[in-house]
């Protein structure tokens, strides 16, 4: 398989981070970019298994950080801590710290309600409420009590025209969610995530079930959003990482091989591993 | 203004018919409540003084009356009817013509339990075919009389005989029966005259079947026995709507028993009774025990010299 | 090892094949089996019974007259006892099982609770009379009153509700709860917006079995006071005059259909037969009628939620 | 889609989130109160269990003051209401252990046929319709029950088993089962119906039969809470009293031949309690040494139950 | 978004079917190649909503077939014609023939037992079984009766090395499916499917989640298979497409708007609405 050539993504000044070194704890500070995130030796466990090994990277606020890894190698693993979404996961255990704006997000005291309401996630299986498309956007307003209806048909629309989905959907806002192809599924859960802005979007595979033009415009969406969200994304499309993200983290079995500026990764990934995987010659 | 009642479901068809047309007679203007919790659920709540009258198909027990001295509730005893325990056989049944009390000893006392199985070990003439014993179940006042009666003291009787709370049941299995024999209320016999036999017990003056003039004259014996309502004192003396019903139900009873296919007491054990009413003559004839054989007239006797 | 031929797993589909059709034919017989039973059942009492089901029977208080003696009492009694179950069973059921699956830690004590729960649900229902003799009629004096028996009968049907509540939460899958938290919904939020609704039909299986339950017993209101012959009936929960609703009935004596039936069941005439016969029917008829809304409910979820 | 479609005048959600939001701590209370409130449904229904135990306990401790325990488990009568009362309660256990599992045996196959039956087999309005019916064969009053096994089904036993007596455990043990049928297959049925349909999809794309899925994937699948059915059906079982008592018997008996006449615990606790014994005797309190018994045998029950659910359980 | 060349693939000489007069039935006989399964005049209907309109097409045997088009176009909705899938939908109908070596599919007397094992499925949502990874491998088996040990443990290690997963899983065969990774899960579907080695494979983006390596391995196995099996894919990976598959069919709101050999389709298609959409300049 060939993986073609990464389109040049706005040349940041930004150290790649060293994965075998990633015992070293580096400080945000040794950045230009603020840091919305930053990951500290965090190690996960599902029961036993350790599926995380010392993590340590940092996501740059208002840029798309992309997570690139082969299938079970901890992205969506890593993706899940940012919003404490492995809370729910029985027996698993997180060590290490994660800050959010300097914030350990798994401090006792830290209000996870507000953490989620910040942190938005689409998830790799898409999971739509099994209500109307309408109701399953408007859901994160609705909660913290707007009800409004005509702000909501207006969110609505936005949502839905944003996820590339309006156009489809929009004389059948009122059915069920149930009733709809994989791909529109996928879509109307970005469009559920996008409807509350948050002000960080984890996006787990958003574009696994979409055909090339939802894709492109689901990528060029996330374009536009970089100028107020900060976006993680996990991809299996190494084009499509190239494409959009800054930033590009590399995971291999469970460990942050290497970190760093998308551009400089995919062109001159300074770890065999990487390079092997984005050329295709792994495995 | 509420009459509570509550006790044994065995008198509860009386004191039902009772209540119906003192309310009706009352125009609804006192109101009166039945329940059929059994007779130790209905003196528990009486000697609590939950209830102004208690129905007991039994006189009242020595610990009974322990726990209405406890909590100051003193009774009225008052017979209101009679039952006739009546032992009963399948009517393709044509070898029992009547039976003697040692007889039903000798099928019911514990010893028979295992070994008795069979007619023709009562008498040699009854036929070599299965026993099979019905009776109401152990925790019953039925039980306890027929006991006492026919065994010579009470719950003394064998074990392995078909017993259940439901007298209507009995019916069914000595209805379908050839070999079985049972007792049970009289009533029960009478509604079900086409599908059992009375079996007449045998006295001195030859067999006796039960009918309300054998009971009344005192010929059917031991199996008849008496039932009763029992008064609060308190509640006739600070409930006028309490005094109004005991009344009422003494000068009706007669005729209300009869409706409900009971035996009634001659009239003038009614009077004595009232008499007690108006006297408030508190406590039992019975002095905790039970006993069997008391005739009417016995009984009539004791409760005037009380 | 050899892969097995196609004609032995084609004789193997032949068998599953008419396995499955041989199923379909157990299934329909089972399911007859009960149906039949209930027809049985039904006919059996409708034969004794239809002909005394006339006005009068619902307008007249027990009388010594198989004739003349009516439900009155007792089916307002049995409805008004219903009411206060069903509004005591129902959301504390409901609101234990909640509590049990979604936010009590999963420990020693909650598996205890577990194991307890469902217990309580082979305890005789007499016992359940025996208690609540000690605890509402003479603890809390509500004495021999509607009140103790709708939550006596609460108490008797809670175990149903909970398991049935705790079992249907269990179903709904995590990504529904994980989709709501991650749009910063609350716990309570992504309980009462979606799991509680998606969960709906089992619990309401749980509500209509456990009332249905409840409106057929007997032993245990027997025990704290029910009634026999009750020639009046509680006050009306709405006045004329202000404030128009009472509560008075709560605190009345009373009598329900099972217990007038038990009575008549068991007296000599065979006409008291026939007006129980006529009771059983009217209860099963009551007991369709009060679960009506829970099942149509049920059927309006069931038909909607689909994953 | 321009550009200035997606990035124009939108509403600012943020904003108006954060205005609706309210304060962290008003919604924390409020969550706490909530919490606190569905607590103590929960602590409710703790509650009633340490209430019966305690009933139970305290009325036993006092019976067991004259009664060695002992002889409560190791005699073989029980005739407490006779003159020479003896105390062993295995008759009573027997009777009830028997009728349960004869329900069981009858309720668990029929319950869990008809549950597959109507999820998998019966086309969507006869299952909609089929459920409430059967269930309303739980909200027949017992008393019918009763008199349905006495009159109906013991005739109808006794003319292929000649010998069974008028009262045996054999048709109390399938009436309880008829009864308790809706508790298993209704439970049961929704548990399976829980399963996401692309789990059942999966099956039936194999090629599984009807049959194969609900038994291989959806029961499975569905363990837990068609357990919960069966241990609900059970504990119902084994608290019946009126059918067992007009149908099985009052007379205890120690056996378990099922052709024979035994009472149960349940049926000797109501027989008692609603009978002419007086309150407080050392028979009456013998009714919550049965009680107790029969709480510990579901107990025991219940805890193989939980581990087996527990064990079993599959999580999708 | 760029699309690549297609790989050249084995020139069939098969005419590309017309799909604005897709109201003649075109024969089977008229290709060299033998049909597998021809759909004839088919319509699909969930409820009101009609979702395939009028489709003819032929699935050529021992060949792979690729479906593609837009999210919503009912690619997934005709996949699931062909092994009577959607007659789990209620309020579903389907029209028109779709032939199994001739014979209608929705004939009253076909076995769709029969049907469903010789056609598999892999899910576009893949839905491992809640139960262990080996026996959702083995399920296939076992439903036939097939429990010799030795053999199934056979078949299980051959289905997860074919569907490239046996190296990650060989020694936890025995945890939980739903405690895997979302690629592994699919691909655990993958192997689940291919254990009964049915006649055909419907895969319902078999790939959607799986890095590029898998995805090539899944690829590979792919070209393996088609000596044996017949494989239509739904995919919207026009590169994948391209790689794998012999045929394609273009999709459009419900309608086939063009089928024929995959070389032909990608480099010269008839279509403009076709080589707009493999071009990406579509929508
Ligand atoms: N269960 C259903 N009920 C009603 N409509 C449905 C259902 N499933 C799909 N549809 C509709 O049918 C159309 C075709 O759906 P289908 O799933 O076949 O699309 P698809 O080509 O597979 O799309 P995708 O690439 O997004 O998976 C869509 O418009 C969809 O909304
Ligand atoms: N709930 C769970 N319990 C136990 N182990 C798990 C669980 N979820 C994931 N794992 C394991 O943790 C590892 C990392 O899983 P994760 O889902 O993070 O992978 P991923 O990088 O997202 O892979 P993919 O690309 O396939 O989605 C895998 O080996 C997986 O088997
Ligand atoms: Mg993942
Ligand atoms: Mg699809």
């Amino acid at each position: 398989m060939s993986v073609s050539e990464p389109r040049e993504v706005g040349a940041v000044d930004r150290p790649t981070m060293k994965a075998m070194d990633n015992s070293i704890i580096r400080t945000i500070s040794e950045t230009p970019h603020k840091d919305i995130f930053s990951v500290e030796n965090v190690d996960f466990y599902y029961g036993e298994k350790r599926a995380l090994k010392s993590i340590n990277l940092a996501i740059a606020e208002k840029k798309a950080t992309a997570f690139i890894g082969p299938s079970g190698c901890g992205k969506t693993t890593l993706l899940r801590c940012f919003n404490r979404m492995n809370d729910l996961i029985l027996g698993s255990r997180v060590t290490g710290q994660i800050k959010l704006e300097g914030k350990n997000i798994y401090d006792p005291d830290l209000d996870v309600i507000n953490l989620r309401r910040r942190v938005g996630m689409i998830f790799q299986k898409w999971n739509p409420f099994p209500k109307s498309i309408y109701e399953n956007i408007v859901y994160g307003l609705r909660i913290v009590g707007i009800n409004n209806r005509a702000y909501l048909d207006e969110v609505v629309e936005k949502s839905l025209r944003r996820a590339a989905l309006w156009d489809e959907v929009k004389d059948n806002l009122h059915k069920s969610a149930a009733d709809m192809s994989g791909g529109q599924q996928q879509r109307l859960c970005i469009a559920r995530a996008l409807a509350v802005e948050p002000e960080v979007i984890l996006m787990d595979e958003p574009c696994s079930a979409l055909d090339p033009i939802s894709t492109a415009k689901i990528e060029e969406l996330i374009h536009e959003l970089k100028d107020t969200f900060t976006i993680v994304i996990v991809t299996h499309n190494m084009q499509q990482a190239a494409r959009v993200s800054d930033y590009t983290a590399f995971f291999y079995l469970g460990e942050l091989i290497e970190f760093g500026e998308t551009g400089k990764l995919f062109t001159a990934p300074e770890k065999r591993q990487t390079e092997d995987y984005i050329t295709g010659r792994f495995g | 203004q509420i009459v509570q009642i509550d006790g044994s479901s065995t008198v509860f068809p009386v004191t039902e018919a009772v209540a119906e047309e003192f309310q009706k007679s009352k125009k609804g203007k006192v109101k009166v409540t039945v329940g059929i919790a059994g007779t130790g659920g209905g003196f528990k709540k009486f000697c609590r003084g939950e209830i102004d009258v208690s129905n007991a198909s039994r006189p009242i027990l020595k610990s009974e009356i322990e726990d209405c001295k406890k909590s100051g509730v003193q009774f009225i005893e008052l017979p209101v009817a009679y039952d006739a325990l009546t032992v009963i056989v399948n009517p393709k049944n044509d070898w029992v013509k009547s039976i003697t009390v040692p007889d039903l000893k000798k099928m019911w006392e514990p010893a028979a339990q295992g070994k008795i199985t069979t007619w023709n070990q009562i008498r040699p003439e009854w036929p070599n075919s299965p026993l099979k014993l019905f009776g109401p179940g152990a925790d019953s006042g039925t039980f306890d009389y027929f006991t006492e009666a026919i065994v010579g003291k009470a719950k003394s009787s064998r074990g392995d005989f078909t017993a259940s709370e439901d007298d209507n049941v009995l019916v069914q299995g000595v209805s379908n029966d050839r070999n079985a024999l049972g007792y049970f209320g009289f009533a029960y016999y009478i509604e079900n005259q086409a599908k059992l036999k009375a079996v007449p017990i045998e006295t001195a003056k030859g067999p006796v079947g039960p009918s309300a003039k054998t009971v009344e004259d005192g010929t059917y014996q031991p199996l008849a026995r008496p039932i009763f309502i029992y008064v609060s004192k308190k509640s006739l003396d600070s409930k006028p709507e309490v005094r109004e019903f005991v009344d009422f139900y003494l000068k009706n009873a007669s005729k209300l028993v009869k409706d409900v296919k009971y035996i009634a007491l001659p009239p003038s054990a009614y009077k004595i009774a009232e008499e007690h009413v108006s006297k408030r003559k508190v406590g039992t004839v019975f002095g905790g025990t039970a006993e069997v054989g008391v005739k009417i007239e016995d009984l009539m006797k004791r409760e005037a010299n009380f | 090892m050899d892969k097995p031929s196609a004609s032995v797993i084609g004789k193997s589909i032949a068998s599953n094949k008419s396995r499955d059709q041989v199923f379909a034919v157990i299934g329909l017989l089972a399911t007859f089996v009960g149906m039949l039973t209930l027809a049985a059942l039904l006919f059996d009492l409708a034969s004794d019974g239809l002909a005394r089901i006339k006005p009068h029977f619902f307008t007249s208080f027990p009388s010594r007259f198989a004739g003349q003696a009516g439900i009155l009492s007792s089916w307002v009694g049995t409805i008004l006892v219903m009411i206060v179950t069903a509004l005591a069973a129902v959301p504390i059921g409901i609101g234990a099982g909640v509590y049990l699956e979604e936010y009590a830690p999963k420990n020693w004590f909650t598996a205890l609770i577990e194991i307890n729960i469902a217990n309580l649900a082979g305890v005789p229902s007499i016992v359940y009379g025996l208690m609540a003799l000690g605890l509402f009629v003479y603890q809390f004096k509500f004495g021999q009153s509607i009140l103790s028996a709708g939550l006596t009968l609460a108490l008797l049907i809670l175990p149903i509700i909970i398991v049935a509540t705790r079992e249907s939460l269990r179903a709904v899958p995590g990504s529904m709860r994980e989709a709501a938290y991650a749009l910063g919904a609350t716990k309570w939020q992504t309980t009462s917006d979606h799991v509680l609704p998606y969960s709906m039909g089992g619990i309401l299986t749980g509500v209509i079995i456990g009332l249905s339950r409840a409106i057929g017993e007997t032993a245990p209101l027997i025990t704290i006071g029910a009634l026999t012959f009750i020639a009046f009936l509680p006050d009306a929960p709405v006045k004329a005059e202000f404030p128009f609703i009472s509560f008075e009935w709560l605190w009345s004596p009373y009598s329900v259909m099972p217990i007038q039936m038990f009575n008549w069941v068991s007296r000599p005439q065979a006409e008291f037969h026939l007006n129980a016969a006529a009771t059983g029917l009217i209860l099963m008829a009551m007991t369709l009628a009060m679960n009506a809304v829970a099942i149509y409910f049920r059927y309006r979820f069931r038909k909607r939620i689909k994953w | 889609m321009s550009k200035s479609e997606v990035a124009g005048a939108f509403p600012d959600v943020r904003q108006q989130i954060r205005a609706h939001s309210g304060s962290v701590a008003a919604r924390k209370v409020r969550e706490r109160i909530i919490e606190a409130g569905l607590f103590l449904c929960a602590v409710f229904s703790v509650a009633i269990t340490v209430g019966i135990v305690w009933v139970l306990v305290y009325e036993s401790w006092s019976f067991f003051r004259n009664v060695s325990i002992f002889d409560f488990l190791t005699d073989t009568q029980w005739t407490v209401l006779f003159e020479n009362p003896r105390y062993g309660i295995m008759p009573l256990v027997t009777g009830t252990l028997v009728t349960s599992m004869i329900a069981l045996a009858v309720a668990l196959p029929l319950g869990t046929t008809i549950a597959i039956y109507s999820s998998e087999y019966a086309n969507p309005t006869v299952r909609e319709i089929l459920k409430p019916i059967l269930e309303l064969l739980s909200a027949v009053p017992t008393v019918v029950f009763g008199y349905f096994a006495l009159l109906f089904v013991t005739p109808m036993l006794q003319s292929i088993l000649p010998d069974l007596p008028g009262f045996n455990m054999l048709s109390a043990g399938i009436v309880i089962g008829i009864m308790i049928v809706p508790y298993v297959s209704s439970l049961s049925e929704d548990a399976m119906r829980a399963v996401p349909v692309t789990i059942r999809e999966g099956s039936y794309a194999m090629g599984a039969t009807r049959v194969q899925t609900a038994v291989r994937v959806l029961m499975p699948a569905a363990f837990s809470g068609i357990a919960s059915a069966y241990v609900l059906g059970f504990s119902r079982a084994v608290g019946e009293t009126m059918v067992v008592a007009l149908a099985a018997g009052t007379q205890p008996n120690l056996t378990l031949n099922p052709m024979e006449g035994a009472a149960t615990i349940t049926a000797y606790i109501v027989q008692v309690s609603l009978g002419d014994l007086p309150h407080g005797s050392l028979a009456y309190q013998s009714i919550f040494a049965a009680g107790l018994t029969l709480m510990l045998m579901t107990l025991v029950f219940n805890i193989g139950g939980y581990f087996l659910r527990k064990r079993f359980r599959e999580i999708y």
